[in-house]
């Protein structure tokens, strides 16, 4: 990360937080105001310090914009197919025939596949058990619920803007905790104050 | 008449919790018991919200973000516990 | 017998409260003892003998200040306790927490704390900030700002979060409650009142009248900061193994 | 009055979906499968009670904070849902299916 683009994203950072305070306070007070804006800024730093980075590099403006449309046909899915499982649940016979499938994504980073995961827990009738590099173990609870997997990886790229051609790959490399956390203490450590 | 409505509601949830405290409490294993405290606390916390209107005070929606916060801590907290511990299973 | 004999001695136990509780005044009634003399100087005092808008903050941190100092060293003397049993890490070393099964923590998890991580920590430093005028306050804050170091800590192991909150962060941090409070206290007696009398020097409270305001800030802040480092030792303490892994030059 | 009527209303169907996810949690026969139920339906009636008491609120503070609790509890409750399948799935908690009828050996990793 260069210099320059690390310092816009921690205002970024910053002005995100301060719209946090702003609700949080609920108030236009001036003394507020400052006071929201230095701890915003407060935060950032040492939240820098602490995971090694401001902002995830796939969040950006153009993302945040397309967020509020995301939500809302995220949240026309979840009660669409909400309605699905009120049937299964409220059918006496319980007609449920769990498996566990994988699903490879092209989704590149951490942070696209952890939305979609999430997606899929959301949506009802599949659950996102385990997440091991571009493979979703998914819990379906009826064979039919993983057709609707594909649906929502669209969504997700739509979100990030990713093309389903060209996965940049080359990310993968620099998240070292990624595969590690504790377990990789033994295999290789990052320098001082690199990202978590 | 709102406010009795939303009495009404908050007493069913927590009459809903109390069931819910019984996967919490039998289980069988110790994830069940901690998908069932989770979901006592979701529900605890939309008690809280409907408290806040009823009484109409607007600091317990404080509370209410502070227990989500707390929520997600423990089950996070309390699932990779169980996923890394070489830990035995007590059934 | 064992067994009847308890439930007898409960059920006299109860039968005892229970007739206590039925001799007790009604609740909320105005002519109650404990409505009657304190409680109206505090609601009606609070504000301007305090300067704080909540009033329980007022009764915490100003009449009954000597006891939250106290408790405050209640605090720091469970993180002493914890250390005198399970040691202090040593200058220089670097701990572990081994995890022998080998499971890296999941991917979706670590991305959503990574996320949530100064969310929390802002709400925390509100809760703090706010605890003069909206329920909160030092402890509360702190707590919080303890629970995100406990789901940093499990999530990214021990080794990444002793690195990134180090001893000599940690070390001044943990009695800053104390400090804090003291020092207020003595700004008081500087201020030529008593001791925790929340009172700058006559120079300094000329300046502006609600830098008053700011010494009870001031201590939340110290109490925030202290909780949450005390918090985060002791968890330390708790989940490390004697395996030293790297020693730092 | 119709403001009213909606919150009402949405209270109404967040009950709804709470009753359904605890029969679904006392119903199904697994860990994996009473996942469905709590991380949905709860999330669900959850976020549509807050969202009718912001809709009860109207225009007022308490709406982005009820936003922000809503947001929160759909990210934390997928992410928590997550968490708990797999640690059963690590620690290779059988998983019930249909076929026949009884718990089998997981097999899905």
């Amino acid at each position: 990360m260069t210099g320059d683009s690390a310092v816009r994203k921690k205002i970024l950072l910053t002005c995100i937080l301060f719209l946090f305070w702003v609700i949080f306070t609920a108030t236009l007070a001036l003394y507020d105001l400052v006071l929201g804006a230095v701890s915003s800024a407060l935060v950032a730093v040492l939240t820098v310090a602490l995971l090694g980075r401001a902002l995830d590099p796939r969040i950006t403006p153009m993302v945040l914009l397309r967020l509020p449309v995301f939500m809302v046909r995220l949240i026309w899915e979840i009660v669409k197919a909400n309605y699905d499982v009120a049937k299964i649940i409220l059918n006496p016979r319980l007609p449920i025939d769990p498996r566990i499938v994988e699903y490879r994504t092209y989704l590149p980073d951490d942070l696209p596949r952890t939305v979609f995961s999430d997606s899929i827990t959301l949506t009802p009738g599949t659950v996102t058990v385990e997440l091991t590099g571009d493979m979703l173990n998914v819990h379906c609870l009826c064979p039919y619920h993983q057709e609707g997997l594909a649906g929502l990886e669209r969504l997700v790229a739509w979100l990030f803007g990713v093309k389903k051609e060209g996965p940049a790959r080359g990310a993968q490399e620099t998240a070292f905790a990624a595969e590690g956390g504790a377990g990789s203490l033994t295999a290789g450590r990052p320098e001082r104050g690199g990202e978590v | 008449m709102m406010d009795d409505f939303l009495t009404v509601i908050a007493l069913i949830i927590s009459l809903n919790a109390v069931i819910c405290l019984y996967r919490a409490a039998v289980g069988p294993t110790t994830q069940d018991r901690v998908l069932g405290v989770n979901i006592v606390g979701t529900k605890a916390l939309v008690v809280v919200v409907l408290v806040t209107f009823i009484q109409t005070e607007s600091f317990f929606l404080d509370v209410a973000l502070v227990y989500a916060l707390l929520l997600f801590v423990v089950t996070v907290a309390v699932s990779r516990y169980l996923e890394a511990e070489g830990w035995k299973e007590v059934a | 017998m064992k067994n009847l004999l308890a439930l007898l001695f409960i059920a006299a136990l109860a039968a005892l409260l229970l007739y206590v509780v039925a001799n007790m005044p009604p609740m909320g009634d105005p002519e109650n003892p404990t409505a009657t003399h304190v409680i109206p100087r505090y609601l009606e005092g609070a504000e301007e003998e305090t300067h704080t808008v909540n009033v329980i903050t007022g009764i915490i941190l100003n009449y009954r200040g000597y006891d939250t100092m106290g408790e405050v060293t209640v605090i720091f003397t469970a993180l002493a306790a914890a250390l005198a049993v399970l040691g202090r890490e040593r200058r220089g070393r670097i701990y572990a927490y081994v995890d022998r099964s080998g499971v890296p923590s999941s991917v979706i998890v670590r991305t959503m704390v990574r996320f949530l991580v100064p969310l929390i920590v802002l709400f925390s430093v509100y809760t703090i900030l706010h605890g003069e005028i909206s329920p909160g306050g030092g402890f509360q804050g702190g707590a919080i700002i303890g629970g995100s170091m406990i789901v940093f800590t499990t999530i990214f192991g021990l080794y990444e979060s002793s690195r990134r909150i180090p001893q000599k962060v940690r070390f001044p941090l943990e009695g800053a409650a104390v400090m804090v409070f003291f020092l207020v206290g003595v700004l008081g007696m500087v201020g030529g009142g008593d001791f925790l009398t929340y009172a700058w020097p006559k120079a300094a409270a000329a300046l502006h009248p609600a830098l008053v305001t700011w010494l009870t800030v001031l201590v939340e802040i110290g109490i925030g900061l202290g909780g949450a480092m005390v918090l985060t030792s002791i968890l330390f303490c708790m989940i490390r193994e004697e395996e030293e892994i790297a020693v730092v030059a | 009055m119709a403001k009213d009527i909606v919150a009402g209303a949405l209270c109404c169907v967040g009950t709804f979906f709470f009753l359904l996810g605890t029969t679904g949690l006392l119903r199904m026969p697994d860990v994996f499968t009473r996942l469905h139920p709590s991380t949905k339906c709860d999330t669900l009636g959850a976020c549509s009670i807050i969202i009718g008491m912001a809709v009860h609120s109207g225009w007022s503070w308490e709406l982005p904070k009820l936003v922000i609790i809503a947001c929160f509890l759909l990210l934390s409750s997928a992410t928590c849902g997550h968490a708990i399948g797999r640690s059963a799935l690590r620690r290779d908690i059988p998983y019930w299916r249909k076929k026949t009828g009884e718990v089998e050996g997981g097999d899905g990793s």
